[in-house]
This record gives C-alpha cells, structure tokens and sequence, in this order.
C-alpha cells in the first residue's frame, strides 16, 4: 500500500464517520447488536398464564373489540385484565363450551369467588409511566383507526395469539421513534403533531 | 528488472558517515540512485538528511486536515445532537447554546489534529511494518547506518566506496 | 573564560565593557559516551535500589485499601462517605482537581520546553509526561468514584444510542469530560510517540517477554532518516497542540466553579489560577519524583544537580505567579464587594475549615521561599520533604476551593458547621495516591524513565557547542 | 386525582388479588419484563373501580379528639394517602402532620398481629378462640365481678364505642369508666364552667381584631388545631387583627403572634388581673365589674404585676390601650396559665377580661346542647386516674381493661402506675400496637387500625352547629386475626345480655342501626339505607345548630392579694413541659413520620431536649449539645441541651412524648419521658394535678452529644432576604386576592 | 433528522427563557404563591409530600449526618440581619417553607452532565430519576439548596412490611445514587392534564393542587397555572406585580409578593408574600 492509497482511506473513513454524525447521531432500533430487520421487533419470552386464554377466538374468529374486554384502557392509565364477572357474564350462557377444560377452569375461580392470577405480559419498568387512555383517545377515537391497528401497534397481532405474548422491544428508542412522526390530528385536518417529547411525559 | 539487494554499513561517527554519502552522491553507479540510501542513526541529525535530498514530510497536511474536520463534525454533531427530537430547554437558556458548543468545539479541534498528526506520521514512518531486511542494534546505541538498496552487481563497488570511511562493519545480504 | 565585547560607539570607540561569564555547571557531563547512556538507562529496567520495592509495596497496599474502600461505598451508597446535603462533593472532586493539575507540569516540561528548545527538559520530560498520564488516569478514576450510580457512568459519554439521548453538553461536567478524554488521549500519544525510539533501543537489548513487548510497541522503529524527519515535525506539532489544550482543560475544570453562582466559585480570575496552581502542583510533583528516581534508579549522573536547580526555579516563579493570582481573586472578591462572597470569604479564612485555608498559604505561599536557600536546593531529604508539602498545600488548596463554599453558601439555613470526611473518604483518597505511586513505579520499570536518545542529543549537543567555543 | 367522593363498602369484600401483593414499586423492576409480576385482577368489582385510578372515600381521623373528616386515596384496594374532606366543618377540607401520619398507624410494622396472652414473665401469641374463652371466664356471663371490682380505662372516647362501653360497665352495675388523657384540659374546663357556664366555649378567632392568648397554642395542640388555623388565615387576611401571646416558653401560635412576651410560669393570673385593673380605669368598662371585686382589683397595679409576673410595666398598660382600641377581642387561657396550683384561679381571672371586654357573644359563644349527650366524649381527668390507683393500690380492682390509654407511660412517677397495676389479677388491654401499658397486661386483643374499621366519632369542640363524624373502613383488614373494638365489646355484651343485642350480628350493624335511627334529628327524610349511605360518602351527620349564649359568673373568681410561691433555691428552675403538636403525649411516637418531621420551633427531630435561654446558657456555660441531668423532688432525666430564646430565662422546658421502652421500633429508646419527673402538685379547685408547676435543677454532666436537627449553625437570615416582614400599616391586605376570605 | 431539525427551527432553538415570553401560547405554567403572614410552621405541608412522593425516613443517625430528604422544608429563622435582635423573639419566629423553587432559568439544570434534570414545557423543573447518573453537580448549584440525594439505598431500610404498601405508585421509590427534588407533585398534574386532553379542554383552577397546597390548614400554600389569566396563582402574580421574566420587580411598597433570590436571575416559580406583623403591637 502506497502512503498515498493510505492517506485516502483515512480520508475516507473519516468522511463516513462525519456523514454518520450529519445525518443521524443515534441508531434506530434497539441497541446496536439487538436489531432485527424491520427494526423493533423482539419476542418475547412465552408466559405460561393460569388460563391458556385463546385471543385467537374471541378476537380473531369472532372479532371482538379489544376493548370490550379491556375495558379500562380508553379511561385509565393501565388496560386492565378483564375483570371475572365479565367472562362469567357471557360464558353462563355458551352452554356448547362448558365442558371445555379452560372454560372449567374459569368456572372454578369463579365458584370460589377468586380471581385469576393473570400474569404481565407487558411489564414497563416502573419509573415508566404509559398510558393507555391518552393512545386510545388519540387515535381509536380522534383519527379513527381500526383497533387492530391501535392496540397492535404496541401488542402486535393479539387477534393471531392464544395468550399474548410480547413482540415489540417496548424500548424507549421505539416509543420516541413513534412520538416523533407526524402523526394526523384527526380524520379531517392535514395538520398534524408529534407525540410529547418531555422527559416527565413518561417517566416518574 | 533484477531483484534489488542492501547493504549496511556501520559508522562510528556522523562525520564519516558524511562523507561516505558524499562519496556515493559523487559517483554514478546503474542500479543505485541516492533516493535508496537510508540513513539510520541513534538520534536524528538533520544536517546528514539533508545531504540525501529533498526528503519530504507530510505529516503537516494531516494535520491541517484534522484540525478542519474536526471542528467541523464537533459541532455538527454537537448542535444537532442538542436539536434532536427530544430536545430539552435547560436553564432559560437556548436549546443550542453557543458558548458551551464553542468549548467542545475547541477540544474536538485540538483532539482530531493530535490524531490525525500522530496518524500522519505512522503513515510517514511506514509502520506498523517489517523490518528492513539489514538491521543492526547498533544504529540504535550509538553508531550511525547506511543501508543502500541497489542492484546486487554495484553492491561490491558500494561497499568499497564505504570502506573508506572507515565503518566498524559493512552488512550484506549474503552474509546473513 | 572571559571575553570582551566591543560595542562600536561611534562617539568614542575606546570604551570597553568587560564582561565576565562564569562558567556555568553543565546540565549534563558532556563525556559520557551513548553506550554508556543506554547501559545506564536500561539497567533502571532490571535492578533498581531496595527502596523501589518499599514505595511499590506501599502503594499496593494503599490501592487495596482503596478498593476496598470504594468496594464499601459502592455497596452501601455514597452515605458511606459521610456527604450530606450541602457538602455533596467532600474530598472527591478535590482530589480530582488535584490530580487534573498535576497532570499539566508534564507537558509544559515536555511539549512547552521542547517548542522553546530548552535542552535541560530532556533527562526528565519522560517521567514527567507518565506522570501526566496517570495522574490523569487517576483523576478520571475519581470522576467515576464521585458518582452516585458508577455502573451508570456511560451515561455521560456522547454515543449514538437507542434511547435516543444525548448528554447535556451545556454541563461543565461533559466538558471536563471531553477535555480529561482529549487529554488523556493526547498526553498517551505524546508519550508514546517520543517513546518509540526509545522502545526500539529495549526492544534491541531485551530478550523474552519484554523483547516481544517491545518489539510490538516500538512496531519497528529504526531510526532511519524519513523516521526522524516525520518524528521531528510530528513531535513538534504534538507540542504545539499539547500547550493549549493543556491550558483549556484546567480552565474548563475550572468552569465546573466559576460558572456556577456559588459564593467563593464566581470568579472570573478562575481559569488562570487553576493552571497556574495545576503547574504550580505539578512542578512540585516532578521535584519529588525527580529525588525518588534519582536514588532509586540511580540516575545521578542524568538527572544532575543543575537541572533540578533550574526546575526548582521554575517551581518558584510559578509559585510567584499562583500567589499572585491568589491575591488577585481574594482582592476581586473583597473589591466586587457582594455581600455573599465576602462573607464566605470571611468564613473561608476564619471559620470551621480555616485550618485548611491557613495550611495551604503555610505550605503553599510561605514555603516556597524556602527554595531559595541554597541548602534546601541542594540536600535532596530536605527537599522531598518541602516539595511533599508544596503538594500538600495544593492539595489543601482545592479543599478550601470546595468545602467552605458549601459550608457557608447562598442558603444560610444550610450552612454546615462540623462536616468531616469519613474514613471511607479518606480510604478512597489515599488509595488514588497508592494507585498513581504503583502505577508511575511499574511504568518507570517497564519503560525507560528517561530518554536515552535525546539525552544523546543533549550530549552529542553539548560536545558540539562546545567544541565551537573551542573547549 | 378525582375527588369523587364514593361510599360503597362493598368493595372491600369483591377485592380479588389486592394490593398485599404489591410490593415496592419502583425499586425492583427496571427492564422491560414478561411473567414476573402478576397483574391486579379482580373478580366483581364495583364499577367506580378503575385500576390506575385512586378513588376517595370519606372517613374520620382517629389521631386526636378533633374529629376532622378525612378522605383516604385508595388505588389497588391499597390505602395512600390521606387528605382533608371538604365536607367537614371541623377539617375544611383540610389536614394536620399528625393526621397524614394516620396511615403509619394502619401500615405500622410493629402492629398487632394476633391476641397475646400472659404467658410467665412474657406475652405470647395465642388464637381467638383462647384470648375469647379467657375473656368471657373473666367478663362472660357467669361474672362474679361488679361494681368496683371491675374498671375500664380509656382515652378520649366519644361516639357508639362509648355507648357500648358504657352498656357493657352498666352490666357491671360499674360506674368505673375512667377516661385519662395526661394532657386533659380539666382545669380550664373547670373555670370555664364555672365562669361562663360553659366547659368549652366556641371560640370565633376570625372574628376577633385582637387576640391575647396566655399560652394558648390553638395552632398547635389546641382542641382543634385545623380548624382553628383556618380560622386564624381569616384572622390574619384584612382587616387583620393582631395576635398577642403571653407564655413562659414559646409554642407554635406564640412564634406567630405579632407581639410575643415572657410571663413567670404560673403568674398569668396575676397579669391578667392587672389588666383588668387597667381596663376598668377605662370609662366605658369602668362598670363591667361588681364593686367587690373592683376594690380588690386595686391592688394589682402595674409595679405590683410587673414585679410578680416580670413582665415590664409599660408592657401592661400598652397591652390595655391595645385591648380597648380594637374591639372585639379575644382572651384565651391555655395549659401553661392552667397547669399550677392556682390554675383555676388563673383560667377565672383570665376569663374575667373577656367578661369586661364584652367578648361573650361576639368571639366567644356557647357551644350548642349536642342532641346526643351519649355519644360526646367522655370528660378526662387526672382525679380519675388516682381513684383507679388507690382502687389498684388496695387490691379492690379484679379487671382492669385499657383501651387508647397508656399510663403506664403518661402518669407521673409518683402514682406507681406500673407497680399497681400487677397487684390486679386480670387485665386486658385492646390495642393496635403494644405499648407500655399493654405490656403489662395478662391479655392484649388486637384491633383493627382505624382505617380498618367502622365507627363514629363525635368532637369536644364542636365549631359551628354538631357533627357525628363517620368513620369507614378505607381497606381491607390487613390482618385476619385483627377485630374491631366495637365487635369486642359486642360479643362480651351478647354473652351478658344474650337477648338484648339478639339484632346486632356485628357492630356494623349496630352502628348502621343505631345511627339510621337518628335520621329525624337530621331532617332526613331518605330511606335508612340512603340516609347510611349519605353518611358514609359524605363522612360526616352534620346538624346546624345556632349557639347559646355564656352567662358570666364574676363570683367564680376568688380575688385575694398578688402572691406568688416563693422561690425554691434547691430547685432555681421552673419546669415547663412542651407540647409537641405530633407526638402528643407519646400515642404518635411509633410513627416515623412524625419522628422525622422536625419540631416546628427546635428543628430538632427523633430526640428529647432540654430548652434554656441563651443568657441563661452562657452564665452556666452550657453550649448547644451538652448533655444537662434535670433533676425535680420526684426524679432526674439526662438530656441534651436546646439553646431556646423563646423562653424565660429562669424556665427550662422539655418536649412530652418521648422516651419508650416497650413502643415498637420508632418510639423505642428515643429521648426521654419528662412526665416521670413532674411533682405531685395539684390544682387547689380542681384537684387535677398542674403539669406546669414542677421545679427543677439543671446540672451539666460533663458529656455532649449531637443535637439532631434540620437547623444548621445559623438560625437568622444573615440579611439575605429570605423571609421578609412587612408593618401591618403598610401592607395593602384589602386588596389582596385572596381564597381564604372567598 | 436532527441536522435538519437543528437548521429548519434555528431560531426557536436560540430563544432565550424566560424573557422572551415562552408561555404566552402555553396552556400551562404552574406556578405558586405562599403567604408567609398565614404559614404557621405546622409541618402539615412536610408530612403531606412525604405520604405523596414515597419520601423515606431516614431515621436519626442520618438525619444527624445531614441526609435528609423533605423536599419540603420549613425553615424557622429568628432574625433578619446577622444577629437576633433583643433578648426574646418579641415579633415571633419567621418560618420559611422551601421548596425547589421550578426556575426558570435553574442553575441545576444546565450542569446535569446526562440531562437528568430539565425544563419541561410546562415550566417545570424536572428529574428524571432514572438517567440521574448522581454527580451531585445540580445540587452543588442550586442556591436554594433544595435538591436531596438517595445516600443510601434508602428502600431497605424505611418501609418495612408492610409499610411499603402505602408508596404511591404513582411516584418511582428511588434507589441510591440519584438526585431528587420537590416535583410540584407532578403525577398529579399529568393526570389531571390526561384527563383534561381527554376531555378536550385545559385544566381548570383548582382541580389540581400540590400535596402541600392541599393539606396547609391555613391555606397558606396557593398552586395554579400561571398561563391561565383567571387562575387564582395568576391573580395574586398579577395583583402582587410579580412578572415571571423579570429580575427585579418594580413594585410598590404596599405589595407583599417577591422571589428569594431573584437578583441571582434564577426566575423562580413561587412567588412569597411577606410575613406582616403589627409593629405597634
């Protein structure tokens, strides 16, 4: 290698380190190793819940609301799991699935008055504070998207699950890498705004 | 083109040394140009490199270069790093202050000049690399090298050429 | 030797002024044969005096306490250190500035001595630039130990990141830390730069371990004239570097105080005072280390008396400089007259901590006049031991820079009137002089303490100056 | 922070997983994590309840007598936080630091767990079933015991508990219901009634356009300190009237009052009889007193006063000319004027000003006939408590029960308390927390803390028509083996009068009963189920009553010449015990909160000292920390020193509620207890005994110790603006905006 | 992104605060009054923010060691000047309750080397606890000394079980090593601002208080939004001739209201009204 051809790779490395510098001083996507294709998915563990509760049904063959369940989400700070008398409230009167060992299950908490200790599935550290009513507001009910898209944004495709399982990196890089699109006011207008950007939004 | 071949020739002092390039400046030998003679010696001596030619150095235009560069990315990267999305007003003042950004643009500019000088001449000096194929521990102590490179069939007329100046020792290739 | 001057008056051509020069001792015995320099030098690798291996032990057993120490406070919070609410920083960042100012004598030894071709450096610039390096080391250490959460120290760092988040570079504190990374990066290369002949030198007289340590570091040098030509510009412009930002980082050390409105940090004279006590500090340091090396590596003949008698000058017009820049800030603060800084002016030097302020014009203001008696300049126990406590004094200066200023600030209803360090504080304090003492003794068995081909240079030089004069 | 106000009680009951599974959030989880913790699920809650979202529920606070409403955040099933509610006329919606601290009671880690029994020198843990078979072989139906032989002792107890408490002594055929609060206002209560007629008059402080107060601390200890700061920010907004304190050692309300003065302890009697000789110089009250008494008032003129008291004699007529120039006023008397041996005297002779002032009426009113004289709170006294001494003392007491009561604790050494309590062979104690007293006991029950549990309560001080305070429970009981007072009681009357509470499966539906009755006094006409759930959401029956009148008893007042006791030389120092407004009289010091929230005046927290003027410190050269032995005739405490110049000079006082033994982690082996060293000396009317008459000597020991405390080296502001202070002339208070006047 | 950012929004990135009126458009600014003539030193506010913020007690030895965390204090000064006048405090005792004072232009926020510590847009002076890294450097700054650092993993020890069932889940329990500081109860005012954005309108006046603000018996304490004209923070501001963007007040002599510290430039966001006293008394 001649002294010239070194002298131009140093220049040229150090042109790419500038460049990287001008365009983007962070990296998108998770931590710099733990990057999948698209960006921010990362799966994961598989959580054994007391109930294997098939969203897959409720959600996807039948095609209820997510918020029919979760009830709290669009008035609270936290979705909530659905409350037992809310099962007990429809599945007193599918007589054709009683026999069926989950819906036994349920049925036991219920005779002994005991909730069922659901397990997190989405546990945000706890100087985090996230919430679901301001999401739901702004964009199940302001613009208008369809709840699949809402709530999957962040749960992924709950409707194609047996229990949930988590499959977004729930990292800070992703939740700012959203807040900061343009995102429409409502349905109507062009204007659009950003998710806040104030440390204190979010954390406590 | 035959393979090149090296000579090494120990001298006590720069004195004899001195001579000795004049001597081979003086004659003309195919198959040996001044520019393949190397002067390797304890401490530097500028007054014997001079005698070898123009010998240039670039070691000042990295220099120049880091320290245009790196004000420049400093304080690019500083500014747009403080008017990233989650920008942050601190202390009533502005979001791009300019006298802190003006202090780091300071220390990138002294930082990427010493790398890039220090940079420059490991370029200079060709290494990291091999040895030259004569060395001797000597030069490093305190006698004075003339490793030449020519054809092998002048070598024998170089070597008599050095002979004269009285060197302590005259290292060929052969002999190794 | 004299020798008369004609001044060519065109009035009167008869005068004549006589002039006598007496003949100075040389830095260096200009007989002493470059074989002999390199044999010198490199038998401090192999077998120093006893004492090398007392001071080592010491300081090993300093540094463990140290951790220890530090392993404390880590487990049980910076409670451990007995900080409390006004007095958040104790003798941490004291002893960081400390360390920080001891760090700039090295490179005015050896970068700024180099640009204005002052030849007596060259024995002992070596040792002062390591000294620079590590404490620097040290006082980077001590940025990490003052931190409430340590194992969150990359926060600091500006790197590109998935949270998206910067660190705040208006903080005085990213600035001390760009400018102590700058540093440090730069002062390593400096060393190791005018190091690699040196290497090369060991790497030819070594054999095993060493010879591929050698070998590896010095990466072939052979002292080939493109070598040196490279060599003398780069080391040249490296100097020409090291000088300012070497006057940036204790000014911006500085700024960590006199940008904050804090009674006794507001001062504008602080960046000056901080060099000239960082160099005041550091000069002090080398003169210690100076006597150390001397006996225990027997380096008598290279590091000669005319050359500590030219640092120990040295050290005084500092220490002139300093106490002026002292006085300068006292009377700026007593002239501004703002109500606040005065009265923690009074309280510095009469209250709770005015032991400290009244040790460090002890050992800081009155001592160095010491230096000029010829006995303290010439018998070296006297002299470590008034160079320790020209440190101390320093030391004790960043100490009265701090502690009375949370003691007595702004808030009168958080004045403290009784603070005192824990022993886990001091543990930490004197462990970072085990962990520099250890270090600076490894480096200087490891590597050549002195620089065996400038010391060449001085000789081949000094023959050579005065051959011309005709000796 | 949603402030509907919500009542349900049902809740409490559907809780599925609650927040006992919380742990500290916050602490433990900082990465994102899937299955670790479990999320709150419920199986039928109301539909008020919304994880995430804390909901209020309207309470009463248990901390003191005052009776302030409160309403308790609950998130989770969890209890938070507790904050005044607006509903009530005593809190305002508003909260004191002893009523925060509520929470610590419930939540305290030394609670109470499980019924204790005697067993050889220790308590041990036993079931119900064997605390209750105990109980009822003692107190059941076939009970030998009765009259004397049985004796109950409370603290301040109002409301259905004291109904039933009294049911339960009335099967004894026993009268022996003692209620002892050691900081009982009984003396001023006394001369009260005896002068205007009534125990506690209203007191209308806003109204008032100046206030002379001697040691009164309504601020900090009075009857009922937040709604008389409410008042005092009414006082204090234009036009604003001007607070005078006269007190031996400074208390909270004296560190506000825009004049304050140091009084010899137990002379303020004399004072204000002086100034009531110069009031009636003053033409237009020339008449206010009989002759009799005008003719002996001569005798207390300024030299006279000023001389006794201390007090300088310009200082006496400036505070006349002050009194007569702004009308209405306000005298009150408080417990440093009432805790001496002419106490009584000193209450009378200060209530005498507000007779010639013509006061009554105006800042001073009667307070309504309560429509239930069962559930007020029954009247402490220290009489009381001897009597139950002497009655241990003679071996005539076979059961003693405590409840809310710690004399063990509180009574001064010279009653041996503890040494008569063993001569009794059964006693009971019911407590959240073993204390002193409780320790010593051969049973102690465990209750539920008061957010556990239902109840009501009913103030003393009653500031504008009546109130029944409800209190509810805002949690789920912490601890199953935990019972309420009310359901104790209950089960012990079913066992005596097995057909009489036949009705009542517990208390709940006892006091739901009982108090749905009352609905006509209310003017309710809702049905008993919403009139119960009215109750409980608002937290308070409140009725509009309008005030009586006082009537004014100049006769009271036994008038003689100016004198003082002489002064001791054994024992140079008056001894004046200061009231913290947290710790009480020791009830609160198992609460940290209360231990760290520094002393207001001191700044001093988790200790005991002794106050002393700085002159007085600097003639006997004790310096801030020195550790001082204060002796009196009964006994000698060790403690640190205070340099206090709120104080006069040749008084020394000391903080109450401090130095444990056997009070749990927080109380235990913090400072000392200065009730030990008060002297038996009692109150000539009264016979209560005067908590402020004690003399002691102060010897330096030698030794020193850090005085913890907020404070730092300098307690002024060294002139930096800080707390600036504007002449009430200047500022343009009208013209303020303000809420408290709105 | 942010290069563009930095060059489309210059001028915005280069206004300064809080002179160049920032909050003219802002729907919040909270802001607070505190009427030293009604605070009567009770400590109701101090054990009200330590039941609301998860505060820990410390216990006496580290109280004695100066570790405390009240975020709100209530200071007791005997005097003005260098010395207490006369032999007794005959004016009473001059209570301060102090608190972070939410600068605008704070001291501590420009020193945070990680930007723990900054101004949100609703003019408050945030922290965030867990980028705190606890180089104490805001601490060290702030002139109001109002700033508490975790010194110990103070978690393990306060809240012994089951006391740690009362912690505020609202508010993080901080571990050691961080700095924290009085936070206007922020928890409470995000919300009450969620649940305003929910409802499409602003908070109203008086639907949010501090816990201090909510306890003090005498009312002494007065918490609002200062962006909003008929606020009651912003009528007393207002009344008292207290501008925010101001150094020093041109007021009357009459007025009550003033900022400690003002002439430090630090543009606090409480305001406190003189302690009155009747002089002739």
């Amino acid at each position: 290698m001649t002294v010239r051809m070194k002298i131009m790779l140093v220049w040229l490395s150090l042109l790419m380190i500038c460049g990287s510098a001008i365009a983007e001083p962070f990296v998108q996507g998770g931590a710099i190793g733990s990057q999948t294709d698209d960006g921010f998915n990362a799966l994961g563990p598989v959580v054994e819940q007391p109930i294997e509760f098939p969203h897959n049904t409720h959600a996807g063959q039948m095609g209820i609301n997510c918020m029919y369940c979760h009830t709290y989400a669009r008035r609270s700070a936290v979705s909530g799991i659905p409350r037992l008398d809310k099962c007990m409230g429809c599945h007193k009167l599918i007589e054709s699935v009683k026999d069926k060992p989950r819906i036994k299950k349920l049925f036991e908490y219920w005779e002994k008055k005991q909730a069922i200790p659901w397990k997190k599935v989405h546990d945000l550290p706890d100087f985090v504070r996230f919430n679901h009513e301001r999401h739901i507001q702004r964009f199940y009910f302001r613009e208008d998207r369809p709840v699949r898209e809402v709530c999957g944004y962040c749960h992924g495709d709950v409707a194609s699950m047996t229990t949930a399982r988590r499959v977004k990196a729930l990292s800070m890089g992703w939740c700012v890498s959203c807040h900061q699109k343009d995102h429409l006011e409502n349905v109507s207008t062009t204007k659009t705004s950003n998710g806040p950007n104030d440390c204190w939004q979010c954390h406590k | 083109m035959m393979k090149k071949s090296h000579t090494l020739a120990l001298f006590n002092d720069f004195e004899e040394a001195g001579q000795a390039i004049r001597d081979l400046k003086a004659v003309s030998l195919p198959g040996f140009r001044m520019e393949d003679v190397v002067i390797k010696s304890p401490i530097e001596h500028p007054e014997l490199s001079e005698m070898l030619g123009d010998r240039p150095v670039y070691v000042q235009w990295f220099t120049l270069g880091g320290v245009l560069v790196g004000p420049l990315t400093g304080l690019i990267l500083v500014a747009s790093a403080q008017a990233n999305f989650l920008l942050q007003i601190r202390g009533g003042r502005p979001v791009v202050p300019v006298p802190p950004d003006m202090v780091l643009t300071y220390e990138f500019f002294i930082l990427s000049g010493v790398l890039m000088t220090v940079l420059g001449c490991f370029i200079g000096w060709k290494l990291p690399g091999r040895r030259s194929p004569l060395y001797n521990a000597k030069v490093s102590e305190d006698k004075i090298g003339l490793l030449i490179k020519a054809d092998p069939l002048v070598i024998p007329k170089i070597n008599e050429i050095l002979a004269r100046h009285k060197p302590i020792e005259i290292m060929g290739e052969d002999r190794r | 030797m004299s020798h008369t001057v004609d001044l060519h008056t065109p009035e009167d051509k008869d005068i004549h002024i006589e002039r006598k020069f007496v003949p100075k001792p040389l830095d260096i015995d200009r007989e002493v044969s470059w074989a002999k320099i390199n044999k010198d030098v490199l038998r401090s690798l192999e077998r120093p005096r006893p004492m090398f291996w007392v001071i080592f032990v010491a300081a090993l057993a300093l540094f463990s306490f140290g951790v220890y120490c530090e392993i404390y406070q880590y487990q049980n919070g910076m409670g451990a250190a007995d900080l409390n609410n006004p007095q958040v920083w104790g003798l941490y960042i004291a002893t960081f500035i400390f360390w920080i100012g001891m760090g700039h004598s090295g490179t005015l030894l050896s970068a700024l001595l180099h640009i204005i071709h002052a030849d007596w450096r060259k024995p002992i610039y070596r040792y002062s630039e390591a000294m620079t390096t590590f404490s620097l080391l040290t006082a980077a250490l001590f940025v990490l130990i003052h931190l409430g959460r340590i194992w969150e120290f990359y926060y600091v760092v500006a790197y590109p990141n998935e949270r998206w988040v910067w660190p705040n570079f208006s903080s005085p504190l990213v600035w001390d830390a760009t400018a102590i990374g700058t540093y440090l990066t730069s002062s390593l290369l400096f060393l190791y730069t005018g190091m690699v002949p040196d290497l090369a030198i060991c790497r030819d007289n070594a054999r095993g371990v060493r010879k591929k340590l050698y070998t590896f570091l010095s990466m072939g040098w052979q002292g080939t004239d493109r070598q040196w030509a490279n060599f003398r510009v780069t080391y040249m412009t490296l100097a020409c570097l090291l000088m300012p930002l070497a006057v940036s980082v204790h000014s911006i050390v500085s700024t960590d105080f006199a940008v904050s409105q804090n009674p006794g940090w507001h001062i504008t004279s602080f960046p000056p005072y901080f060099v000239l006590g960082a160099l005041y500090s550091g000069c002090a340091v080398i003169i210690t280390l100076f006597i150390v090396l001397r006996y225990v590596f027997r380096f008598e003949e290279y590091m000669t008396m005319p050359i500590l008698n030219k640092l120990i000058k040295m050290t005084f017009a500092i220490a002139m400089v300093w106490n002026y820049l002292n006085l300068i800030e006292y009377a700026t603060v007593w002239y501004g007259d703002n109500e606040v800084a005065k009265a923690q002016f009074i309280y510095k030097i009469t209250g709770t901590y005015a032991p400290v302020f009244w040790g460090m014009v002890l050992c800081s203001t009155v001592l160095p006049f010491a230096l000029l008696i010829k006995f303290v300049r010439t018998h070296m126990p006297t002299l470590l031991v008034v160079s320790l406590l020209l440190n101390l004094g320093m030391w004790l200066e960043r100490v009265q820079i701090i502690t009375p200023t949370f003691a007595h600030s702004q808030y009168p209803w958080t004045w403290t009137a009784n603070w005192f360090p824990s022993w886990v504080q001091w543990g930490i304090v004197a462990g970072s002089f085990g962990w520099f003492t250890m270090l600076f003794m490894l480096y200087c068995k490891i590597f050549p303490a002195i620089s065996m081909y400038e010391v060449k240079e001085m000789v081949h030089d000094q023959s050579k100056m005065l051959k011309a004069r005709g000796q | 922070m949603s402030s509907s106000i919500i009542d349900r009680r049902g809740f409490l009951r559907v809780l599925g997983i609650s927040g006992t599974a919380a742990t500290l959030a916050g602490c433990g989880n900082t990465s994102i994590e899937s299955g670790v913790e479990l999320v709150e699920s419920y199986v039928q809650p109301e539909d008020f309840v919304v994880p995430g979202v804390g909901v209020y529920y309207a309470s009463t606070c248990a901390q003191c007598g005052s009776g302030c409403g409160i309403m308790g955040r609950v998130r989770e099933g969890r209890i938070l936080k507790l904050e005044g509610n607006p509903q009530s006329v005593i809190s305002g919606g508003k909260i004191c630091g002893l009523g925060q601290a509520g929470v610590q009671v419930h939540y305290n880690p030394d609670r109470l767990t499980t019924p204790m029994m005697r067993d050889g020198d220790g308590l041990k843990p036993v079931s119900w079933e064997k605390a209750g078979a105990a109980l009822s072989a003692r107190l059941g139906a076939s009970s030998p015991i009765s009259g004397e032989q049985i004796a109950f002792l409370t603290g301040e107890i109002s409301g259905h508990q004291r109904v039933l408490l009294d049911l339960f002594m009335d099967s004894f055929k026993s009268t022996n219901h003692v209620v002892y609060e050691a900081l009982s206002p009984a003396i001023g209560q006394a001369a009260n009634k005896a002068v205007l007629g009534v125990e506690q008059p209203v007191l209308q402080i806003d109204k008032a356009r100046l206030i002379l107060s001697f040691g009164n601390d309504f601020l900090g200890t009075g009857p009922s300190p937040v709604h008389m700061a409410a008042q005092y920010a009414r006082f204090r907004k234009a036009p604003r009237g001007t607070l005078i304190q006269i007190e031996p050692r400074m208390t909270l309300t004296g560190a506000n009052a825009d004049r304050w003065y140091a009084i010899k302890p137990g002379t303020e009697g004399i004072f204000a009889l002086g100034l009531a000789n110069s009031l009636v110089q003053h033409q237009a009250y020339a008449h206010a007193l009989p002759a009799d008494i005008a003719s002996v008032l001569k005798l207390y003129d300024k030299e006279t006063v000023s001389e006794l008291t201390g007090v300088h004699a310009d200082t006496l007529s400036h505070i006349a000319g002050m009194l007569w120039e702004n009308s209405p006023s306000l005298v009150l008397a408080g417990p440093s004027a009432e805790g001496h041996a002419n106490g009584f005297q000193n209450v009378a002779a200060i209530q005498l000003l507000n007779l010639i002032l013509e006061n009554n009426g105006k800042t001073l009113q009667g307070q309504p006939a309560h429509p239930f004289p069962q559930l007020e709170p029954a009247r402490s006294s220290t009489a009381a408590l001897a009597k139950l001494d002497a009655l241990m003392a003679s071996g005539q007491c076979q059961t003693l029960l405590v409840m809310g009561c710690n004399p063990v604790f509180t009574a001064p050494a010279f009653v041996h308390f503890a040494k008569h309590m063993e001569k009794v062979p059964f006693k009971v104690a019911f407590a959240t927390q073993l204390d002193e007293t409780a320790n010593q006991c051969d049973l102690v029950l465990p209750l539920l803390s008061p957010l556990e549990a239902f109840g009501t309560h009913v103030a003393g001080y009653q500031p504008k028509g009546v109130e029944v305070m409800i209190q509810q429970p805002l949690m789920e009981r912490l601890y199953p083996e935990t019972r309420a007072f009310g359901d104790i009681l209950l089960d012990l009357l079913k066992q005596r009068n097995p057909t009489a509470y036949k009705a009542f499966p517990d208390y709940y539906a006892y006091l739901k009963t009982a108090v749905t009755k009352a609905k006509p006094v209310f003017k309710s006409s809702a049905s008993d189920d919403d009139f119960w759930e009215d109750a409980l959401r608002n937290g308070v029956l409140h009725l509009e009553l309008p005030p009586t009148g006082l009537q004014a008893h100049t006769e009271a007042l036994k008038l003689g010449k100016p004198q003082v006791s002489e002064s001791d030389t054994q024992y140079p120092f008056y001894f004046v015990p200061s009231i913290k407004a947290d710790l009480r009289d020791g009830r609160h010091a198992n609460l940290p909160w209360l231990q760290e929230s520094p002393d207001p005046l001191t700044t001093i927290v988790w200790d005991s000292w002794v106050e002393i003027h700085p002159s007085t410190a600097a003639e006997m050269q004790i310096r801030e920390g020195d550790i001082l032995s204060v002796q009196s005739a009964t006994g000698i405490v060790r403690v640190k020193a205070y340099l206090f110049p709120g104080i006069q000079p040749d008084t020394v006082s000391m903080p109450l509620g401090q130095g444990h033994s056997q009070y749990g982690r927080y109380a235990n082996d913090v400072g000392v207890n200065p009730f030990k060293i008060l002297n038996p000396i009692f109150d000539e009317r009264t016979g209560e005994l005067a908590m402020y008459a004690t003399r002691v000597v102060i010897k330096k020991t030698g030794e020193n110790a850090m005085v913890v405390k907020d404070e730092g080296p300098t307690n002024v502001q060294q002139g930096r603006k800080l707390v600036a202070t504007l002449a009430a002339d200047q500022a343009a208070l009208a013209k303020e905006v303000s809420r408290v006047t709105q | 992104m942010s290069l563009s950012n930095l060059i489309k929004n210059w001028s915005t990135l280069r206004v300064k605060r809080p002179y160049e009126d920032q909050y003219k458009d802002k729907d919040y600014k909270w802001a607070m009054v505190i009427d030293l003539d009604t605070c009567t030193g009770c400590n109701a506010c101090t054990t009200a923010c330590y039941a609301e913020n998860n505060l820990p007690v410390v216990g006496k030895e580290f109280f004695g060691k100066g570790q405390a965390m009240h975020w709100i204090r209530i200071e007791r000064y005997w005097g003005e000047n260098e010395e207490m006048e006369g032999k007794f405090p005959d004016r009473g005792a001059q209570f301060l309750p102090m608190l972070c004072q939410q600068c605008e232009a704070a001291p501590c926020e420009v020193v945070c080397p990680v930007g723990a510590t900054h101004h949100t847009p609703d003019g408050l002076n945030s922290q965030v606890y867990n980028r705190c890294v606890g180089s104490r450097y805001c601490s060290a700054n702030c002139p109001y000394k109002v700033r508490y650092f975790n010194w110990w993993q103070y978690p393990e020890r306060a809240w012994p079980n089951p006391l740690e069932q009362q912690l505020n889940p609202d508010v993080t329990v901080r571990s050691k090593g961080v700095m924290e500081k009085c936070t206007f109860c922020v928890q409470r005012l995000t919300e009450a601002k969620n649940r305003a954005r929910t409802e499409g309108r602003r908070v109203a006046d008086g639907e949010v208080t501090t816990a201090c603000a909510q306890a003090c018996p005498t009312s002494a304490i007065t918490f609002g939004n200062l962006a909003d004209d008929k606020s009651e923070v912003a009528r007393i501001w207002a009344r008292q001739k207290v501008d925010l963007a101001k150094d020093k007040q041109d007021k009357e002599e009459d007025l009550r209201g003033y900022r400690i510290f003002e002439d430090l430039r630090t543009y606090p966001s409480i305001v406190y009204m003189e302690r009155v006293r009747n002089f002739e008394a």
